[in-house]
C-alpha cells in the first residue's frame, strides 16, 4: 500500500538560479542529532546545587496541556476552585517548548501515540512522563485492541502512574506529590534514561510505527 | 560619581526593580486567583519558576537571531531600567539618566520588542508570527494615547527631562501631574492597559489559539531569560508612569508602594474584562483614549 | 414503498425483501444486478443519497454482505440494497461513478475488510492505518485481535479477566457463596 | 560667394528638373537622380544663406524677375528667416524625396515631377514678397499637394485628395477676394509697401487684410474647420505628410506671418485666439486617437496652434518672437517628419502597432528623441523656446497668465498622449511584434533629421542667455557613452565611475565651503558612484543603461551647480528624462513609467510657471536670486513652484506614481530612484523655501499646508507600506513616508525642523540605500519581489539580513543608532515650535514604520526557508560592497551624532538664529532635554555584551536544529511554504484602520482623466469623414470670424 505521507519522500525542485535541488525532507527539514545523557545523571552523587535544582524543579511543575484520550477530563477539575493544583507549583503550558510533565491521559492509540512522541521530544529536559489510567499500565479496556498500546513504559520512560479508569483528580494530586518527591530525591531522570536506552525505546516505537515519516528525535 | 560606583548602583537597582517584579507578578496571579475563588500560587513562586527554567539543562536553538532574541529583550528591560531616574534627588539611583531624557525611554522601549520579535522570527513558527503580527498592530495603536498624554506632560512641564518634571510635581499630591493635567493622566492610565499585555488587551498571547504566541519556541534558559524581563519592564514602564503622572519619589519606600498600585490598575481592569480582538482593540485606542488625549493637547495648547 | 419495489421488480431481480419499518426496507440483489439496481433507485426512484455502505461478514457462511443504505430525502424514506459476496474472492463493482464520495467508503472497505473495488479512485491508498499496517484486514473475523495485539504491544503479565457481573457480586456481597 | 546661390535658383532648379523629367520619364533610374540633384541643389542654396547669415556675414537678398515689377513677376527676398526656413523645407524635401525613392521610381517620372514642384512651391512661399505669388504658389502646392496624392492611388486618398481640393479652392476664393480688394484699395500687391497704403485705404482695406489673414488661418486647419486637412494625413503615405507637415505648414505659417504686418498688427489676437483654440483642442482630441497617423496631424495643427500664439503675441514677445517660432518650428518639423518616416515602416497603424519598432532599437530611439523633443524637454531648441515663450507672457507689462497657464495645460495633454504611445512601444506586451518594414535605406531620413535636430540643438543653446555651455559638457561625456553602448557593461561602469569621480574633484573645491549644497552634492554624486558600483553586478551589455544613468546624474548635477534658473529647469529637466528611462526598465513598469513620466511634466510645467513669475517680478532678471522677494503673485509663485517639487517627493496627493515606478524598478535603479532621486525634490523644496522666507503674510498658510501634506504623507504612507504583498512595493510606500517626514521639517521653518530635514535627508540615503540594494538584490537573485515567495533567507544570505537588520533599528529610530537622534529632535521640534497637531500624527506614523519593518525583515529574512531557494547564495557582491560602506556610516554617526548634526545646526544658525542645540562632544542640549550618542551606545552595548556573556556562562547542552524542529501541535509541517506566515500579515489592522489607506487620491486622479477623455471624445464627433460637412465648416468658419472681426470696423 501507498503511503499517504509523500512530502517526506525525496523530492527535486528547480532553485530560483536555474539549478535543480534535491530536497530530502528528513535531512534537510529535521536536526537528526540523538539525545544526550546530562551531567548531572552521570554523577555519582548529587551536589548541592543539583538538589537546590531538583527542588526547584519539583515545586515548579508545568505540564502540558494536551489529553489524549478520556483522562483529560478529569485534569481539569485541578484547575478549578475545589482542588486547585496551581497551590502546589502545578501549572499548565500550551507548549510542550514550556513543558516539565507529559501527562498521558487515557489509551494510545497509534496516531496519537506519534504525536505524544513528538511532543515529549520536544520538551527540554529533565522531564517527567505520567501515565494516567489502567490504558497505560496495561491496555485497561483496549488490552485487546489492534491499534492501541498496551503498556506506555515501553515508549516513553514513565516517572509516575496513577491507577483507575479512570483516577480521580484526588489520585492525580496524589501522583503529583510523588512525582514531585522523587524529583526532589534525584530520580526524576526520564530524559536520561531515555537517551540511554534510546535504540530500544526506538525500537519499540518503530515497531508499531512502521511507516515511521519522522526523524528518530525530534528536536 | 565614579564608574565603579555607578555600576554598583545599577546592580543595587537591577536587584531591587527584579525582586519588585517578581513579587508584583506573584502577587498579582495570586489576586487573580482569589478573584476566582482559588487559593492560587504561591506568592514566591515566581522565583522557583524562574530557578527551575534556568536549571533545565538542554537548549535547543534556531540559529543566532532566535538565540540572542531573548538577550536583546533583556538588554532592553534593563537598559530601560537604568536609564530612568527612579529616586528623585538621588544621584545613584538615577543610574544612567544622564545619557537620555524622556524621548530615549519611548523609543528604547521598542529595542527589545524587536530583538524578541526578530528572534521567534528566526525560529520558523508561524504562531510567533502571528502573534508579533497582533503585538505590533496592537501596539501601534496603543501608542497613540502614549504618544499623546506623554506630549501633553512635556508641553505642560517644557521640557522633555524626567529629573525635571518629578521635580515640579514635588511640592504635595495636588501638584502631581494626574491632578494638574487629569485629562492627560486618563488617557495615560489608559494607554498604560495596551501595553501591558493584559486582558483584555492579551490576544497577542492567546495560549490556546496560538501557543503563548511569540515566545513558543522559547524554553529552559531562554524562557528564564524572558521571564527575568518580564520582572524588570512592567515595574520599568510602571516607574516611568509614576514620575511622569504621579508625583515620582524621593524614596524606594515610596516608589515601590505608587508602582504597586498603579500596577494594580491594569491588573484589576485584566481580571474584570474580557480579551479584544486584534482590530477591536485598535479601534478602541482611536476611540476615546484617542480623543482625551487630543483634548488634553488642547487643552493645553489654549488653557 | 410497494410501488417502488414494484418497479424495481420490472428490471431487477429481488431475492428478498424484509420490511423493517413503514419507510425502511432492506432488499437483497445478486451481486450482478446490484449496481443497476441502485442505479435505478438513484435515478429513478429519488433515492438521491447515500447514507452509508458497509460490509457485514458472514465467516460461517463464507460471504461478505454488503449493504448500501440510500435515502430519499424528499419522501423521507430508506432503501438497504444489500449484496451477498464471495468471501474468497472479495470483489464488487465500484460506484464511484454513482456518488463519488462512495469512494472513501470504498477505500475503508478495502483496507479493513479486504474487499476490492476494482476501478474506484485512491483505492490502495491508506485510508486510517497510515501507521504501516502489515497485517490481515483487521475486521475480518477470521483476524484475532488479541492474539495480534499480545504479539504487537508488549502486554502486561499478570493481568487477569473477571466476569463483570460475578466480580460485581463478589466484591458487593462478600458474604455469599457464590458457587 | 552667397551670389552663386541666388534664390531665383529655387524655381530656375524645380522648373528645369520637371521638365527633364517630363523628357526621361522612361528612364526611371535617371529622373529619379535628377530629382535628388534638383532637391538637394535647393538645399544647398538655402544652407548656403543659411550659413552666412549665421556667420554675420549674410546680407538680404532682393530678387526681381524679369525686369517687371510685381504681381506680373516674382519678387523674392532671402533674409535670415527665409534661408531658415527654406533649409527646413528643403532638407525634409530631400530626406523624404530620399525616403520615397521606391515609390517615386515606381510611379515614374510625372510623380517626381510633382514632387519637385510641390517642394519648389513651398520654398517660394516662403521666398515671395507679393501677394499674388503668394496666391500663385500656395496654388501650386495645394494642387501639387493633390496630384501626389492621386498617383499614390489609393481608394481612401482619392476622396481625400477630392474634398482637399474643393477645400483648398475654397480658401482661394477667399484668399483672391481679399487680393483684389487690396490691389482695388491700394493699387499694389507687394508686402513691404502695402500696408500704409491699405490701412489710408479705409474699411475696403480692412477688408482685404481680414481676407487675406482668414484665407491664410484656414490653410493652417485651424480648429474645427480642419477636417478636410486631417484626413489627409491618413491617406497619404507616412513621407509625404511629413513634408506636408514640416515644409507646407511652415511655408503657410511664414506665409501668414508675412502678411500680418500687412494689416498693422490688426489681426493679432484674432491669430492668438485662433491658435489658442487650435492648440487645447487639438491637444484634447489628439488624447483619443488610436490612429497614429491621425494623433501625428492632430499634434501637428496642435503645434501649428501654439506657433500661431506666438505670432499674435509678437509685440509682447519683443525680439525673443522670432528665437521662440524658430525654435518650436525646427524642433516641431525635424521631430515631426521622424514620426511620419517610421510611421511609414510600422505596418499597422494602431498606437499599439508601434511596438514592431522593438524589432530595431534604433527607430525607439528616434522616436524617444522626437518624442522628448516635441514636448520641449532639453537639450532641444522647443526646451529653449518654451521657456522664452512662458517667461515672455508672464513677464511683460500685462502678464498672459492664463493664456501661460493654458500653453502649459496643452503640452501637457499633448506629453500625455505621446508618452502613452512611446511607452506602448517600449513596453507593451505583444504576443507576436507585429512586422516592420524598415530597410537600411529608409533609415537614412529619420536618422539624418535627428542629427541635424542634435545640431540645432548644440547651436540654439549658445544663444541663450543665462545658460552656461559649461552644462553641455556632461551632456557631451553622456553621447561620449552612447556610442560606446556596444561594450560591455563593466567598462562603461568604470568610465562612468571616472567621470562622476573626474566631476566630483572638479566641483569639490568649488562647493567646499557651503555645507548645504556639500550635503546634496553628496547625495546626489557620491549616491551616483554607489549605484555605479553595485552595476558591476550586471553580466552582458546593459543597453542603454548607461547613457540614461549619467544624464539623471548630469540633471542632478545641474541643479546643485545651476546659477540661474534656467540651469536649474534644464538640470531639472534632464533628470526627469534620465530617470524615466531608468524606471521604465522593470518588466512590469509601462504604466508606472508613464505616470512617473506625466507627474513630473506636470510638477516641473508648474515648476516653470512658478519661476516665470518670479523673473517677471525680478523684471527678467533670472538669476537663482530672483526667487527671493517675489512680487508677481508671490503666493502663487511659491505655491507652484513648492507643488511641483512636491511631486519629485512623492508627497501625499502626487504621490500615485511612485510606488509602481519604484516598485517595478531594478535593484541598483530603485536606489538611484528612492535614496538619490528623491533628495532632488528636498533640494527644489529647500530651494524654494530659502528663497520664500516665513515673514510674508502669505506663507503661513503656504507652510501650514505643506506640513500637513508632509505629515499625511508619513502617516499614510507609513500605513499603506504595511499593507504591501511586494518587498520593493513596501520600500516606495516606505519612501512616501520618509519624504513626509522631511516635508515636514522643512515646512516647520525652523532651526530643528530644517535639522531634522537635512539628517533625514542623510540618514534615509544611507539606510534606504542598504535597503534598496539588500532587498533589490534578493529580488533580482529569485526573481520575484513578493515576500510571500521568500523566508527563511537568513541562512543563506546572514551579511545582507545584517545589513537590512542594521538599517532598519536606524529607520525606525530606536537608540543606540542615528535614527534615533531624529526622533529626539522631532519631540524638540514639536514642543518648542508648537506643533502640537502636525507632531502627533508624525509621531504615530514613526511607530507605524514598525509594521512595515518588521514584515519586511520577517517574512524576507526570517521563517521559514522555502525549497527552492535552498541553494540560493548571497546577494552579489557589488551590492554588498556600498551596503556595507553605507553600513560604516551609519555606525559611525551612531556613536558620534554630533559629526553630522552639528556642523549642519552651525549652517542653519545662518539662516535660522534662534535657539539651537549645544553640543559638548556627543552629548546635545536643547532648551528642552539632552542626549548623549555615545553614552547611550555605550549603556546599550555594555548590557547587551555583558548579558551575552553571563549567558554563554551557563553552558547548557545546546542543540542546533533545523526549520521544522518547531512545535506544531505534534504534527510535522508538511511543506515549508505552508508553515510561513506572509500574506495578508496585517489583516487584522487592515480591518482596522484599512481605509485609511483606501486608494482616494488614486480615485481623484482617475476622475480627471475620465474627465479629459470624455471631453475629447465629445469634441472629436465634429469629424464625421464627410467632405461637404467639412467644407460647410469651412464657410461657417469664414462667416463667423468675419463677423466677430469686423464688428471694430463700423
Amino acid at each position: 500500500m501507498r503511503s499517504n505521507d509523500d512530502f517526506l519522500s525525496k523530492k527535486i525542485v528547480p532553485g530560483v538560479e536555474g539549478d535543480e535541488i534535491e530536497v530530502d525532507p528528513i535531512r534537510d527539514y529535521y536536526c537528526d542529532a540523538v539525545p544526550q545523557v546530562s551531567r548531572e545523571y552521570k554523577r555519582a552523587y548529587p551536589s548541592i546545587i543539583d538538589r537546590f535544582k531538583n527542588w526547584a524543579r519539583s515545586e515548579s511543575i508545568w505540564i502540558l496541556a494536551y489529553g489524549s484520550g478520556c483522562g483529560a477530563i478529569e485534569m481539569r477539575p485541578l484547575m478549578t476552585p475545589k482542588y486547585d493544583a496551581y497551590q502546589y507549583g502545578i501549572q499548565w503550558r500550551p507548549t510542550p517548548r514550556q513543558a516539565n510533565l507529559l501527562m498521558v491521559s487515557g489509551y494510545l492509540s497509534l496516531k496519537t501515540l506519534r504525536i505524544v512522541i513528538r511532543a515529549y521530544e520536544q520538551m527540554p529536559s529533565p522531564k517527567y512522563v505520567m501515565g494516567l489510567g489502567s490504558c497505560t499500565i496495561n491496555g485497561g479496556m483496549y488490552y485487546d485492541s489492534y491499534n492501541t498500546i498496551n503498556r506506555l513504559d515501553y515508549y516513553l520512560p514513565v516517572d509516575v502512574y496513577v491507577a483507575g479508569c479512570m483516577p480521580r483528580p484526588e489520585s492525580l494530586l496524589d501522583g503529583l506529590e510523588l512525582l514531585k518527591k522523587l524529583i526532589r530525591e534525584g530520580k526524576g531522570h526520564g530524559a536520561d534514561i531515555y537517551a540511554e536506552k534510546f535504540e530500544w525505546y526506538k525500537a519499540n516505537q518503530k515497531k508499531i510505527l512502521k511507516s515511521w515519516n519522522m526523524p528518530d528525535y525530534s528536536w | 560619581m565614579s564608574w565603579t560606583l555607578r555600576i554598583l548602583y545599577a546592580l543595587l537597582t537591577l536587584f531591587i526593580v527584579m525582586n519588585v517584579g517578581l513579587l508584583l507578578n506573584g502577587v498579582t496571579r495570586k489576586i487573580y486567583a482569589r478573584v476566582n475563588r482559588r487559593v492560587g500560587i504561591r506568592f514566591y513562586q515566581p522565583y522557583i519558576d524562574l530557578v527551575k527554567n534556568y536549571s533545565l539543562t538542554n537548549l535547543v536553538t534556531h540559529g543566532v537571531m532566535f538565540y540572542l532574541g531573548p538577550i536583546f529583550r533583556l538588554t532592553s528591560g534593563v537598559g530601560l531600567i537604568l536609564f530612568i531616574p527612579l529616586i528623585y534627588g538621588s544621584q545613584g539611583f538615577s543610574n544612567f539618566s544622564f545619557s537620555g531624557d524622556a524621548v530615549l525611554i519611548l523609543y528604547f522601549l521598542f529595542f527589545g520588542t524587536l530583538g524578541m520579535a526578530l528572534g521567534s522570527g528566526e525560529s520558523g513558527q508561524p504562531h510567533s508570527a502571528i502573534g508579533v503580527a497582533r503585538g505590533l498592530a496592537q501596539v501601534t495603536a496603543a501608542e497613540i494615547p502614549l504618544v499623546l498624554s506623554f506630549l501633553s506632560v512635556f508641553i505642560q512641564y517644557q521640557s522633555l527631562s524626567i529629573t525635571e518634571i518629578v521635580g515640579a510635581q514635588q511640592s504635595g499630591i495636588l501638584q502631581w501631574t494626574f491632578f494638574t493635567n487629569p485629562l492627560a493622566g486618563v488617557t495615560a492610565l489608559l494607554a498604560f492597559l495596551g501595553s501591558m499585555m493584559r486582558s483584555p488587551f492579551d490576544v497577542v498571547l492567546a495560549p490556546q489559539e496560538i501557543p503563548i504566541g511569540p515566545p513558543t519556541e522559547y524554553h529552559g534558559a531562554f524562557l528564564g531569560v524572558l521571564q527575568t524581563n518580564r520582572a524588570i519592564f512592567p515595574v520599568a514602564k510602571t516607574i516611568l508612569y509614576v514620575n511622569l503622572f504621579f508625583g515620582g519619589a524621593a524614596s524606594w519606600p515610596a516608589l515601590i508602594p505608587k508602582a504597586f498600585l498603579l500596577y494594580m490598575w491594569s491588573v484589576v481592569v485584566g481580571t474584570v474584562f474580557p480579551r479584544y480582538r486584534v482590530d477591536q482593540s485598535i479601534r478602541w485606542f482611536l476611540k476615546v483614549p484617542l480623543a482625551l488625549g487630543l483634548l488634553s493637547i488642547v487643552c493645553i495648547h489654549f488653557c | 414503498m410497494q410501488q417502488i419495489l414494484d418497479a424495481l421488480k420490472q428490471s431487477v431481480m429481488i431475492e428478498d425483501v424484509r420490511k423493517q419499518r413503514d419507510d425502511l426496507v432492506f432488499i437483497t440483489v445478486s451481486e450482478a444486478q446490484a449496481v443497476s439496481a441502485i442505479t435505478h433507485l438513484r435515478d429513478r426512484a429519488n433515492f438521491t443519497h447515500l447514507v452509508i455502505l458497509t460490509a457485514v461478514d458472514w465467516l460461517e457462511e463464507g460471504l461478505f454482505q454488503l449493504t448500501y443504505l440510500l435515502n430519499n430525502p424528499a419522501e423521507k424514506k430508506d432503501i438497504g440494497v444489500r449484496v451477498m459476496i464471495d468471501r474468497e474472492k472479495a470483489q464488487m463493482e465500484s460506484i464511484h461513478h454513482l456518488w463519488p464520495a462512495a469512494a472513501t467508503y470504498q477505500r475503508e472497505l478495502r483496507e479493513m475488510f479486504g474487499i476490492s473495488f476494482p476501478g474506484s479512485p485512491r483505492l490502495n491508498e491508506t485510508f486510517i492505518l497510515d501507521e504501516g499496517w502489515d497485517g490481515p484486514p483487521p475486521y475480518r473475523r477470521d483476524f484475532d485481535t488479541l492474539k495480534y495485539s499480545e504479539e504487537t504491544y508488549f502486554p502486561r503479565p499478570g493481568r487477569s479477566t473477571n466476569d463483570p457481573a460475578e466480580y460485581m457480586k463478589s466484591m458487593l456481597y462478600p458474604e455469599v457463596d457464590n458457587d | 560667394m552667397v551670389a552663386m546661390f541666388n534664390p531665383i535658383y529655387f524655381v530656375v532648379a524645380g522648373l528645369a528638373a520637371a521638365f527633364l523629367l517630363t523628357l526621361f520619364h522612361n528612364r526611371e533610374r535617371l529622373s529619379y537622380f535628377i530629382m535628388i540633384i534638383a532637391l538637394s541643389l535647393m538645399m544647398l542654396i538655402s544652407l548656403a544663406h543659411l550659413a552666412s547669415f549665421l556667420a554675420g556675414t549674410g546680407e538680404i537678398v532682393q530678387v526681381f524677375t524679369a525686369g517687371f515689377a510685381p504681381p506680373f513677376s516674382i519678387n523674392f527676398q532671402m533674409g535670415p528667416p527665409e534661408a531658415l526656413l527654406t533649409a527646413i523645407v528643403s532638407l525634409v524635401g530631400l530626406l523624404s524625396g530620399i525616403y520615397l525613392s521606391e515609390q517615386l521610381r515606381k510611379t515614374g517620372a510625372y510623380a517626381q515631377a510633382v514632387y519637385i514642384v510641390l517642394v519648389m512651391g513651398m520654398n517660394a512661399m516662403i521666398l515671395t514678397r507679393d501677394l499674388f505669388n503668394l496666391f500663385v504658389f500656395l496654388e501650386i502646392v495645394s494642387i501639387a499637394t493633390v496630384g501626389i496624392l492621386f498617383l499614390s492611388r489609393s481608394r481612401t486618398s482619392v476622396n481625400t485628395g477630392f474634398t482637399y481640393m474643393v477645400a483648398s479652392g475654397l480658401i482661394s476664393v477667399v484668399l483672391l477676394i481679399g487680393i483684389v480688394f487690396a490691389y482695388m484699395n491700394a493699387g499694389s500687391l507687394n508686402i513691404d509697401t502695402l500696408s500704409e497704403s491699405l490701412v489710408m485705404a479705409g474699411r475696403g482695406g480692412s477688408i482685404a487684410v481680414l481676407l487675406i489673414t482668414l484665407a491664410f488661418l484656414l490653410e493652417l486647419k485651424p480648429f474645427p474647420a480642419n477636417g478636410w486637412g486631417i484626413d489627409l494625413y491618413t491617406s497619404a503615405p507616412g513621407a509625404l505628410s511629413a513634408l506636408i507637415s514640416a515644409g507646407g505648414m511652415s511655408a503657410t505659417y511664414y506665409a501668414l506671418a508675412k502678411v500680418l504686418p500687412v494689416g498693422q498688427w490688426s489681426h493679432d489676437s484674432l491669430v492668438a485666439a485662433v491658435g489658442g483654440i487650435t492648440f487645447i483642442a487639438s491637444q484634447i482630441i489628439a488624447l483619443k486617437q488610436d490612429d497614429s497617423r491621425r494623433l501625428l496631424g492632430y499634434s501637428s495643427i496642435g503645434q501649428i496652434g501654439l506657433l500661431l500664439v506666438v505670432l499674435g503675441f509678437s509685440e509682447a514677445l519683443g525680439d525673443r518672437r522670432d528665437f521662440i517660432a524658430a525654435g518650436l518650428l525646427i524642433t516641431h518639423a525635424l521631430s515631426k517628419s521622424i514620426l511620419f518616416y517610421i510611421s511609414d515602416m510600422v505596418q499597422d497603424d494602431s498606437l499599439r502597432g508601434w511596438a514592431a519598432l522593438r524589432r530595431k532599437p534604433v527607430l525607439l530611439v528616434l522616436f524617444g528623441v522626437a518624442a522628448f523633443a516635441l514636448i520641449g524637454f532639453p537639450p532641444f531648441p522647443s526646451f529653449f523656446a518654451k521657456w522664452d515663450l512662458i517667461l515672455l507672457l508672464n513677464g511683460g507689462t500685462e502678464g498672459y497668465y492664463l493664456l501661460s497657464a493654458m500653453v502649459l495645460a496643452g503640452s501637457l495633454i499633448e506629453a500625455v498622449y505621446l508618452f502613452r504611445w512611446f511607452s506602448y512601444a517600449l513596453k507593451l506586451p505583444h504576443e507576436d511584434l507585429p512586422e516592420l518594414a524598415s530597410p537600411t535605406s529608409r533609415l537614412i531620413a529619420p536618422v539624418t533629421a535627428a542629427l541635424v535636430l542634435a545640431g540645432a540643438s548644440w547651436y540654439v543653446s549658445t544663444l541663450v542667455s543665462g545658460f552656461s555651455q559649461s552644462f553641455l559638457i556632461p551632456v557631451a561625456f553622456i553621447l561620449l557613452v552612447a556610442v560606446i553602448d556596444r561594450l560591455p557593461a563593466w567598462s562603461k561602469n568604470v568610465i562612468s565611475i571616472a567621470g562622476v569621480s573626474l566631476y566630483i574633484a572638479d566641483l569639490y573645491p568649488r562647493i567646499a565651503g557651503d555645507l548645504m549644497t556639500m550635503i546634496f552634492a553628496g547625495i546626489f554624486l557620491v549616491g551616483a558612484v554607489l549605484t555605479l558600483l553595485s552595476g558591476f553586478y550586471y553580466k552582458g551589455r546593459r543597453a542603454g543603461f548607461y547613457p540614461m544613468a549619467l544624464t539623471m546624474f548630469a540633471g542632478l548635477a545641474a541643479l546643485i551647480e545651476a546659477a540661474t534658473i534656467l540651469e536649474f529647469f534644464w538640470g531639472w529637466e534632464l533628470m526627469a528624462i534620465g530617470s524615466y528611462f531608468l524606471l521604465i526598465r522593470g518588466k512590469k513598469s509601462m504604466p508606472h513609467g508613464l505616470s512617473y513620466l506625466l507627474f513630473s511634466i506636470g510638477g516641473s510645467y508648474s515648476i516653470l510657471y512658478g519661476f516665470s513669475l518670479a523673473a517677471a517680478g525680478a523684471g527678467g532678471v533670472i538669476a537663482m536670486s530672483s526667487l527671493v522677494g517675489i512680487s508677481v503673485m508671490p503666493a502663487l509663485a511659491y505655491s507652484l513652484m513648492l507643488l511641483g517639487f512636491l511631486t519629485k517627493t512623492a508627497s501625499i496627493g502626487v504621490h500615485i506614481w511612485l510606488p509602481g515606478a519604484h516598485g517595478e524598478a531594478v535593484a541598483d535603479i530603485h536606489f538611484m530612484a528612492s535614496a538619490i532621486l528623491l533628495k532632488a525634490g528636498v533640494f527644489g523644496l529647500i530651494t524654494v523655501l530659502l528663497a520664500m522666507g516665513s515673514e510674508a503674510g502669505y506663507t503661513r498658510w503656504i507652510l501650514l499646508a505643506l506640513g500637513w501634506i508632509g505629515v499625511l504623507s508619513a502617516l499614510l504612507g507609513n500605513i499603506s507600506a504595511a499593507f504591501q504583498e511586494s518587498a520593493k512595493r513596501l520600500l516606495a510606500w516606505s519612501s512616501i513616508g520618509q519624504l513626509g517626514y522631511i516635508v515636514w521639517g522643512l515646512a516647520s521653518m525652523s532651526h530643528l525642523g530644517w535639522l531634522i530635514a537635512l539628517g533625514y535627508s542623510v540618514t534615509h540615503f544611507l539606510y534606504k540605500g542598504i535597503l534598496f540594494l539588500a532587498i533589490g538584490g534578493i529580488a533580482l537573485k529569485i526573481g520575484t519581489p513578493y515576500m510571500y515567495k521568500m523566508g527563511g533567507l537568513i541562512k543563506r544570505m546572514p551579511y545582507s539580513f545584517f545589513a537590512v537588520l542594521i538599517a532598519i533599528i536606524t529607520l525606525s529610530g530606536v537608540p543606540p543608532l542615528v535614527g534615533f537622534s531624529a526622533k529626539w529632535i522631532t519631540y524638540n521640534l514639536i514642543i518648542s515650535e508648537q506643533l502640537y497637531y502636525q507632531g502627533f500624527v508624525i509621531l504615530i506614523a514613526g511607530i507605524i514604520a514598525f509594521l512595515y519593518l518588521f514584515r519586511m525583515i520577517y517574512t524576507v529574512f526570517l521563517g521559514q526557508l522555502k525549497d527552492n531557494l535552498r541553494s540560493v547564495g548571497e546577494i552579489s557582491i557589488w551590492f554588498r560592497i556600498p551596503m556595507y560602506l553605507l553600513l560604516i556610516v551609519i555606525l559611525v554617526l551612531s556613536f558620534l551624532p554630533n559629526t553630522l548634526l552639528r556642523p549642519i545646526g552651525d549652517m542653519l544658525s545662518g539662516i535660522f538664529p534662534e535657539e539651537a542645540i549645544v553640543w559638548t562632544g556627543s552629548r546635545g542640549v536643547t532648551s528642552l532635554g539632552y542626549f548623549d550618542g555615545a553614552m547611550i551606545m555605550y549603556v546599550i552595548v555594555g548590557i547587551f555584551v555583558i548579558l551575552t556573556i553571563l549567558f554563554l556562562l551557563l553552558r547548557k547542552q545546546t542543540q542546533k536544529v533545523k526549520q521544522f524542529n518547531i512545535f506544531y501541535s505534534g504534527e510535522a509541517p508538511s511543506r515549508p511554504e505552508l508553515s510561513h506566515f506572509s500574506y495578508n500579515f496585517f489583516a487584522h489592522y487592515r480591518k482596522a484602520v484599512g481605509a485609511l489607506a483606501l486608494p482616494l487620491v488614486t480615485g481623484f486622479w482617475d476622475r480627471v482623466t475620465e474627465i479629459i477623455h470624455a471631453v475629447s471624445d465629445f469634441i472629436r464627433r465634429i469629424y464625421t469623414g464627410n467632405g461637404q460637412t467639412y467644407l460647410f465648416h469651412i464657410v461657417l468658419y469664414v462667416v463667423v470670424v468675419f463677423l466677430v472681426q469686423s464688428g471694430g470696423y463700423r
